[in-house]
C-alpha cells in the first residue's frame, strides 16, 4: 500500500518468497521464448522477403528430429514447472500443526472475524507476525474468496462447506484484503486489510477487546441449541459423545469410515442423515436455518476444545 | 467410403427378419423382468452394478440391432465409441474430484 | 472417395428426392444417417450433464436417495419400461416396412408406435399427479416425511429434471412421428429412399434408450430394503 | 491447379452467389453456405459491436479508482454483458460460422455443406438467441457474470434466466455448425482429397467442430438447470437445499475450457494458410500441424479443473489437472514452431493478412506462456481471479481469436465479395491494432500479479497509473478495430474488382472465380496433389539439424 506506481507487490509472508522465485522462473523461461520466436519470426520474415511477385518458397516440408525437438524440450520444461508448482502448492494448502486458529465468515458484503479470545472484526484482521495462523473460512451467502496479495495466498468461501487457509506473515504492516471471487453489487467494495503487528503489540490488541472466547460463545449456543440433551458424557448415549472426536476416526452405520474434520462436523450439525455413525439411530433433527455460519463456527470450536471422552469406547460423533 | 459399393438406385441398408426383432425385443423384455426382480434381492453394492450391467446389455442390444449399427459403417462405431469415450472421461475425472476431497485432511483442499 | 466424379455422377436416372449437392442416393443417405448419428452424440452429452450431477448426488445422499425411490411408484415405471421397448419394436418394425417398400405396414407399425408414445407421456402425468398430490415437487411445499429431506428433494429436482427432458424429447418424437406418418402415408417411402424414416428410428430408439438408464436409477434404489417412514 | 503464381486476371463473373438471386427473401430463405456466412458475418459484427461498446464502460469506469461514472450494479452489467456477448454471440461463432461456413465447403471441393437447410436453421437459432439476450439487456441487464456461477446466479435479481435461455439457444446453433462440419468433411470431399490433403484450415474446424458437438450439451443442460432451480425452486447447485455449488463450476468448464479452443483452434488454420500464401510454402511439418489440433481438441477436454485450484476443489485433483494443463501447451508450441519454420527460406510478403498472422505468432506465444504459469499451481493461488487472468485470456482471445479473424477476413475478403480493399489502410489498422491492444492489455499483467482482483468497479489507488494505460490502449484498439469497417464497406462500392487469385496462393478456393458462382464448381474438382503445393515435383525433407 504506497507508491503511485508499483510494479511487484510487497512479499510479507513466509510463502510470498517461494511464490516470487517460481513466477520470476517462469517469466524468465516465457521471456527466452518469446524473444526467440520473435527473433526468428521477424528475421525471416525480413531475410525472405519477396523479391519477385512470382517467387515462391523453398521446398521444405518438415523435420522429424526438429518436432521431437520442439516437443520435447516444452514437455521438459512444463514437467519441472509443474513439479516445482505442486510443491509450492502443497506448501500453501497445508497448515502446519500448531497454528493459531481463526475463523473468518464471508457475507455479502464483509468479512467478519472471531478470534479463539474471543476478539471480534469486520473487514480487518490483526495478527501477529512469525506466527503461523490457518484461517477456517465459511460463507453465509454466496461464493466469495478471501485473498491476501501479499502472503500470495487466497481460497474461495464456498457456502455449505468449511475451506483452510494459512501464513505465517514476517513483516509488521498493512496489507490488502480482497475478495476475489464475484458476489454481487458491492464485490469491488468487499476489501479490507490485514494488520499484521509485532506479537508484544497484538498480545495488548487482544487484551483491548475482550467479551467471550469463540469456544465459549459455542459452549453457550451448544446448550441454547439442546444439543447437550444427547451429545455429552452424561446425556444417556442417545447421541455420540463428542469430546475426542475431532481428528479421529469415525465409523459409520453403512460401513465406510470418514475423519472428523471440521466439514464432518458442520455437516452433521446441518445435514445430520448424511453420515450416520455406526450404532446410532437417525434421530437427530436438521440445524439448517437455525445456526448461522458464525454460529456453526462457534460450536465447532466449542466441540473441539472438549475433553475426551473418559471410558467411552464409542467414538462417534455428531449425531 | 470407398469400402461400399454402391447401387446407384437403392439406399443401402441391411433388411433383417422379422424373427430378429421379435427375439431383440424377448431379450428386453426379459432384461427389464430381471432387473426388477434382482432390485429385491440384497447384493450390497452389486446391486446397482447388476442393474446398470442389465441396463448396459439391453442398450447394446437396441443399438446394434434396432438401430442396425451391427451392420453399419466403421464410422459409425467410432462415433458411438467415442461419445462413450467422452462421457465416462467426463464421469471419472467428476468424480475424482468428490472422492478425493477428504484426502489431505484440510477442509476445503 | 467416391469413384464417379464429373459433374454429379449422372450416368443414371434422377431420384427426385437426390438434393443437388450430393452424388447419388447412398452418398445421401450416408451423409443424413451420420448427421443423426452425430446429433445423438450431443444427446448423450446433454444427459450426461445430469447423470454426472445424479452420481454426485446419489453418493452423498444415499439415504435420501433410497428413501424417495421407494416413494415412487414401481408399477407405472415399469409398465411405461414395457411400453417404451415395445414402441421401440414397431419402430423397428416401421423401418424394415420402408426398406422393403411395404406402405401398409409403415402405416401400422408408425401409429402404433405414437399410440405407445402417447401412452407413455400419459402414465408420466398420472405419475406427475400423484407428486404434486403428495407435496414433494421440490420448490412447492416439499414435504418429506422420511429421515433425509435435504437428499430426497434433490432426488426429486433430479427427477423431475431426467424425465422431464426425456418427457420432452418423447413429445419431439412423437411430432416427428406423425410427420414421417404424413409422408408414409402420401407414399413417399420405398427401398430407394426411406432415410427419414431411418433417422427417426435412430433418435426414437436413442429415447428409448436413456429410459432404459432412467428406469433402474430412479425406480429401483435400494428397493431391497424396504424403508418404514 | 497449375503452378501459376503470378495473379490471374480475371474479372468479376456476370452471375454469382451474390447476384444470382434478388430480393430480401433470397437472403432470409438461402440454403448457399456462403451467403448464411455472410448473414453471420453482418450480425457478428453486430454483436462485435455492442460487446465492444460494453467494454468501452468498463474501461471508462476504471479510469478512476472510484466507482464514478457507473455505480457499481451498472458495472457489473457492462462486465457481464461484454463477456456473454463476446463469447457466446462473437468469439464462438466468429471464425468458423462465417470464415468456416463461407470456405469449408469450398475447400473439400463440395457444392455445399451436407445439411444445407440445418445450416440456416443454425443462423435463425444464432439470432433467436442473440434476441433473447438483448431483451435480457434491455430489460434491465444481467449481473452474475459470464460464469454465471451460482448461487449468486440463484439469488441475483437481475435478467438471468433470459440471458442464460439466450446462450442455450446460441449453443444449439454451434452445435448443429458442428455437426454439419463433420458430416461435410467426412462425406463431402473431392475426389482425390485425401485426408492428408485437406488444407490446415479444414483439419483446425474438424478439431473445433469435435468440441462443439462434445462440450456444447453439457454446458447447455447446466444453464437449463440453473435455469430450472431459479424458476422452479428446484434444488442442484444451491447449497441451502444441499446442493454443491462446485459441481457447476465442474460441469460449466467441461464446456467452457474447451470453448477457449473453439475460439482458437479455428484461429490457428487461419494462421497455417496465412503462413503458407504469405510464405508461398508448403507449412513446416504439416502432418503434426494437423495432429496437434487433434490433440489439443482432446487434451482440452482433460484440464477444466485449473479454473479451480482455489475453488475448494480437491488438492489431489488440482494435481492432475496441474499436469494435464502443462500437456496442452505442449500441442500449442508445436504449432508455433511450425509457423515460424515456415517463414524459413520462403518467399514472404508483407500483406497485410500476413501482418496479422506475425501478430498472432508473437501475441498467441505470450497468451500461451502466460497459461502456462496459471497451470502452475504455486502462482495460480496468487493470480487466479486477477487481471493477471484477464491479460492472459484477452492475449488469447484477441491477439489469436480475433488477429485470426481479421487476418482470414482480409485474406479472403476479394474471394467472398470480388472486390479489393485498400492494402495502405488495412496495414495502417493492423498496425494500430497490435499497438493498441499491446498497451490495453500488457499493464494488466502487471497489475494483476499486484493483486488486483478481476470484475472490480473500484480499486485502491495506486493500481491507478496502469489502468489509465490500458483504457487508453482501449481507445487506441477502438480505432483500430473501426477502420476495417470502414474500408471494408468503402471497398464494397468503390473497390476495384478482385481476380480469381489476387495473391498467388494455393487451395482450391483460388480456382474458382471472385466471387464464385453459388455453386461454388462447375465441374466437381479432382485433387491430385496436396495442400501448399508451390513446387510441384520438388519435395524435399530437410534432415534434422
Amino acid at each position: 500500500m504506497g507508491s503511485t506506481l508499483p510494479l511487484f507487490p510487497e512479499a510479507a509472508s513466509t510463502q510470498a518468497g517461494n511464490v516470487d522465485l517460481l513466477y520470476f522462473f517462469v517469466v524468465a523461461v516465457s521471456a527466452f521464448f518469446s524473444v526467440l520466436i520473435a527473433a526468428l519470426v521477424i528475421s525471416f520474415a525480413v531475410k525472405f522477403r519477396r523479391r519477385q511477385p512470382d517467387e515462391v518458397g523453398a521446398p521444405i516440408t518438415g523435420s522429424l528430429a526438429l518436432e521431437l525437438l520442439w516437443t520435447i524440450i516444452p514437455l521438459m520444461i512444463t514437467m519441472v514447472l509443474f513439479v516445482w508448482g505442486a510443491w509450492v502448492f502443497l506448501d500453501m494448502a497445508r497448515p502446519p500443526r500448531g497454528s493459531m486458529e481463526i475463523y473468518v465468515v464471508g457475507k455479502q458484503w464483509m468479512w467478519k472475524v472471531q478470534h479463539p479470545d474471543g476478539q471480534r472484526e469486520i473487514n480487518e484482521l490483526h495478527v501477529p507476525a512469525g506466527r503461523n495462523i490457518r484461517l477456517t473460512i465459511g460463507s453465509e451467502d454466496v461464493i466469495h474468496s478471501y485473498y491476501i496479495p501479499a502472503f500470495r495466498q487466497k481460497i474461495d468461501a464456498v457456502p455449505g462447506k468449511l475451506t483452510t487457509m494459512w501464513f505465517n506473515a514476517t513483516k509488521p504492516g498493512e496489507y490488502h484484503l480482497f475478495c476475489a471471487e464475484y458476489c454481487g453489487t458491492k464485490h469491488s467494495g468487499m476489501i479490507g486489510k490485514i494488520v499484521v503487528m509485532e506479537p508484544d503489540d497484538f498480545e495488548n490488541w487482544l487484551s483491548g477487546g475482550g467479551g467471550m472466547s469463540t469456544s465459549a460463545s459455542g459452549e453457550k449456543l451448544f446448550a441454547d441449541l439442546a444439543c447437550n440433551t444427547c451429545h455429552l458424557e452424561n446425556s444417556g448415549g442417545r447421541g455420540p459423545v463428542l469430546g475426542g472426536v475431532p481428528g479421529s476416526l469415525v465409523q459409520l452405520a453403512d460401513g465406510s469410515s470418514v475423519i472428523a474434520d471440521d466439514n464432518y462436523l458442520r455437516e452433521s450439525i446441518m445435514n445430520p442423515q448424511a453420515k450416520i455413525v455406526a450404532g446410532y439411530q437417525p434421530l437427530m433433527p436438521t440445524f439448517q436455518g437455525l445456526v448461522t455460519e458464525e454460529g456453526l463456527l462457534q460450536l465447532i470450536s466449542y466441540i473441539k476444545s472438549l475433553p475426551p471422552a473418559s471410558s467411552q469406547t464409542s467414538n462417534g460423533a455428531g449425531h | 467410403m470407398a469400402e461400399h459399393a454402391h447401387d446407384p438406385h437403392a439406399a443401402h441398408g441391411h433388411i433383417a427378419p422379422i424373427s430378429m426383432y421379435l427375439g431383440v425385443f424377448a431379450i428386453l423384455m426379459v432384461g427389464t423382468a430381471i432387473t426388477v426382480g434382482i432390485a429385491y434381492i440384497d447384493l450390497g453394492f452389486m446391486n446397482t452394478a447388476m442393474a446398470l450391467a442389465i441396463a448396459v446389455t439391453k442398450a447394446t442390444f437396441v443399438v446394434l440391432y434396432f438401430m442396425h449399427v451391427r451392420w453399419a459403417s466403421r464410422l459409425t462405431w467410432v462415433v458411438i465409441a467415442a461419445s462413450i469415450f467422452w462421457l465416462l472421461l467426463m464421469f471419472f475425472i467428476g468424480m475424482t474430484d468428490y472422492m478425493s476431497r477428504d484426502w489431505m485432511g484440510v477442509p476445503g483442499r | 472417395m467416391h469413384a464417379e466424379h464429373s459433374t454429379h455422377g449422372h450416368d443414371h436416372a434422377h431420384n427426385p428426392n437426390l438434393q443437388h449437392h450430393f452424388m447419388d442416393m447412398p452418398h445421401q443417405q450416408e451423409a443424413s444417417t451420420l448427421g443423426m448419428w452425430i446429433f445423438l452424440v450431443t444427446e448423450v452429452m446433454f444427459f450426461g450433464g445430469m447423470f454426472l450431477a445424479y452420481i454426485v448426488y446419489r453418493t452423498w445422499y444415499y439415504q435420501g436417495f433410497a428413501e424417495a425411490s421407494h416413494h415412487i411408484d414401481l408399477f407405472w415405471g415399469g409398465f411405461n419400461t414395457v411400453v417404451l421397448i415395445c414402441s421401440s419394436l414397431t419402430m423397428a418394425l416401421a423401418v424394415r416396412a420402408a426398406q422393403l417398400s411395404n406402405r401398409r405396414g409403415q402405416i401400422i407399425n408408425l401409429i402404433l408406435t405414437i399410440v405407445l408414445g402417447a401412452v407413455f407421456l400419459g402414465v408420466k402425468g398420472i405419475e406427475y399427479a400423484a407428486k404434486f398430490r403428495d407435496n414433494v415437487v421440490p420448490g412447492r411445499n416439499f414435504e418429506w416425511h422420511g429421515t433425509d429431506a435435504v437428499g430426497a428433494q434433490i432426488f426429486y429436482s433430479l427427477y423431475f429434471m431426467l424425465t422431464g427432458l426425456h418427457a420432452i424429447h418423447m413429445i419431439i418424437g412423437i411430432g416427428l412421428m406423425l410427420v414421417i406418418l404424413w409422408m408414409a402415408w402420401r407414399g413417399r417411402f420405398d427401398a430407394s429412399y426411406y432415410g427419414p424414416v431411418e433417422i427417426s428410428g435412430l433418435y426414437w430408439h436413442f429415447v428409448d434408450i436413456v429410459w432404459i438408464f432412467l428406469f433402474p436409477l430412479l425406480y429401483l434404489i435400494g428397493r431391497h430394503a424396504p424403508l418404514t417412514f | 491447379m497449375n503452378s501459376a503464381h503470378a495473379p490471374v486476371a480475371s474479372t468479376t463473373p456476370p452471375v454469382n452467389y451474390l447476384n444470382a438471386t434478388h430480393g430480401i427473401k433470397s437472403w432470409l430463405l438461402t440454403k448457399d453456405h456462403k451467403r448464411i456466412a455472410l448473414l453471420y458475418l453482418v450480425s457478428i459484427t453486430l454483436f462485435f459491436g455492442l460487446g465492444g461498446l460494453f467494454a468501452g464502460l468498463v474501461r471508462l469506469e476504471l479510469l478512476t479508482p472510484q466507482s464514478d461514472l457507473l455505480q457499481p450494479e451498472t458495472y457489473n452489467k457492462a462486465f457481464t454483458l461484454h463477456g456473454v456477448v463476446m463469447v457466446f454471440f462473437f468469439l464462438v461463432p466468429s471464425i468458423p460460422a462465417v470464415l468456416g461456413n463461407w470456405l469449408l465447403p469450398v475447400m473439400i471441393g463440395a457444392k455445399d455443406l451436407a445439411f444445407p437447410r440445418i445450416n440456416l436453421l443454425s443462423w435463425y437459432l444464432y439470432i433467436i438467441g442473440g434476441i433473447m439476450t438483448l431483451a435480457a439487456i434491455v430489460s434491465g441487464g444481467v449481473d452474475t457474470g459470464w460464469t454465471f456461477y451460482p448461487p449468486y446466479s440463484t439469488s441475483s435479481p437481475t435478467h438471468v434466466v433470459l440471458a442464460g435461455l439466450g446462450v442455450f439457444v446460441a449453443g444449439f446453433s454451434s452445435i448443429l455448425t458442428g455437426l454439419n462440419f463433420i458430416v461435410s468433411v467426412h462425406r463431402m470431399r473431392a475426389p482425390g482429397l485425401a485426408w492428408f490433403r485437406l488444407p490446415l484450415f479444414v483439419w483446425s474446424h474438424y478439431a473445433t467442430s469435435l468440441i462443439m458437438i462434445l462440450g456444447t450439451p453439457v454446458v447447455a443442460i447446466t444453464i437449463l438447470l440453473l435455469a430450472a432451480e431459479r424458476v422452479f425452486g428446484l434444488g442442484i447447485f444451491d447449497p441451502a437445499r444441499g446442493g454443491d455449488p462446485v459441481l457447476f463450476q465442474h460441469l460449466f468448464w467441461f464446456y467452457s475450457h474447451p470453448a477457449v479452443y473453439i475460439m482458437i483452434l479455428p484461429a490457428m488454420g487461419v494462421m497455417s494458410e496465412l503462413v503458407a500464401a504469405f510464405s508461398r510454402k508448403n507449412v513446416f511439418g504439416y502432418s503434426f500441424v494437423a495432429f496437434s489440433s487433434m490433440g489439443i481438441a482432446v487434451l482440452g477436454f482433460v484440464v477444466w479443473g485449473h479454473h479451480l485450484f482455489v475453488s475448494s476443489q480437491s488438492a489431489y485433483m488440482g494435481l492432475i489437472f496441474s499436469i494435464l494443463s502443462m500437456l496442452v501447451a505442449i500441442p500449442s508450441a508445436v504449432k508455433v514452431f511450425n509457423w515460424t519454420a515456415t517463414l524459413y527460406k520462403g518467399s514472404i510478403s508483407w500483406d497485410a493478412p500476413m501482418m496479422y498472422a506475425i501478430g498472432f505468432i508473437g501475441l498467441f506465444t505470450i497468451g500461451g506462456l502466460t497459461g502456462v504459469f496459471l497451470a502452475v499451481m504455486g502462482i495460480d493461488v496468487h493470480v487466479h481471479d486477477t487481471y493477471f487472468v484477464v491479460a492472459h485470456f484477452h492475449y488469447i482471445m484477441v491477439g489469436g481469436a480475433i488477429f485470426g479473424y481479421l487476418g482470414g477476413l482480409h485474406y479472403w475478403w476479394p474471394k467472398i465479395t470480388g472486390k479489393l480493399y485498400n492494402e495502405y489502410w488495412a496495414r495502417a489498422s493492423a498496425f494500430i491494432i497490435f499497438v493498441g491492444f499491446n498497451l490495453t492489455f500488457f499493464p494488466q499483467f502487471i497489475v494483476g500479479y499486484l493483486g488486483m482482483p478481476r470484475r472490480y468497479a473500484m480499486y485502491p489507488p495506486e493500481f491507478q497509473v496502469l489502468n489509465v494505460m490500458s483504457t487508453a490502449g482501449a481507445t487506441v484498439l477502438a480505432v483500430g478495430y473501426t477502420l476495417p469497417l470502414i474500408y471494408f464497406l468503402y471497398s464494397l462500392v468503390k473497390g476495384a474488382p478482385a481476380p480469381a487469385n489476387p495473391w498467388g496462393a494455393k487451395g482450391l478456393e483460388w480456382t474458382i472465380p471472385s466471387p464464385p458462382p453459388t455453386e461454388n464448381f462447375l465441374v466437381t474438382p479432382v485433387v491430385t496433389e496436396p495442400a501448399y503445393n508451390y513446387n510441384p515435383g520438388r519435395e524435399v525433407e530437410v534432415a534434422g539439424r
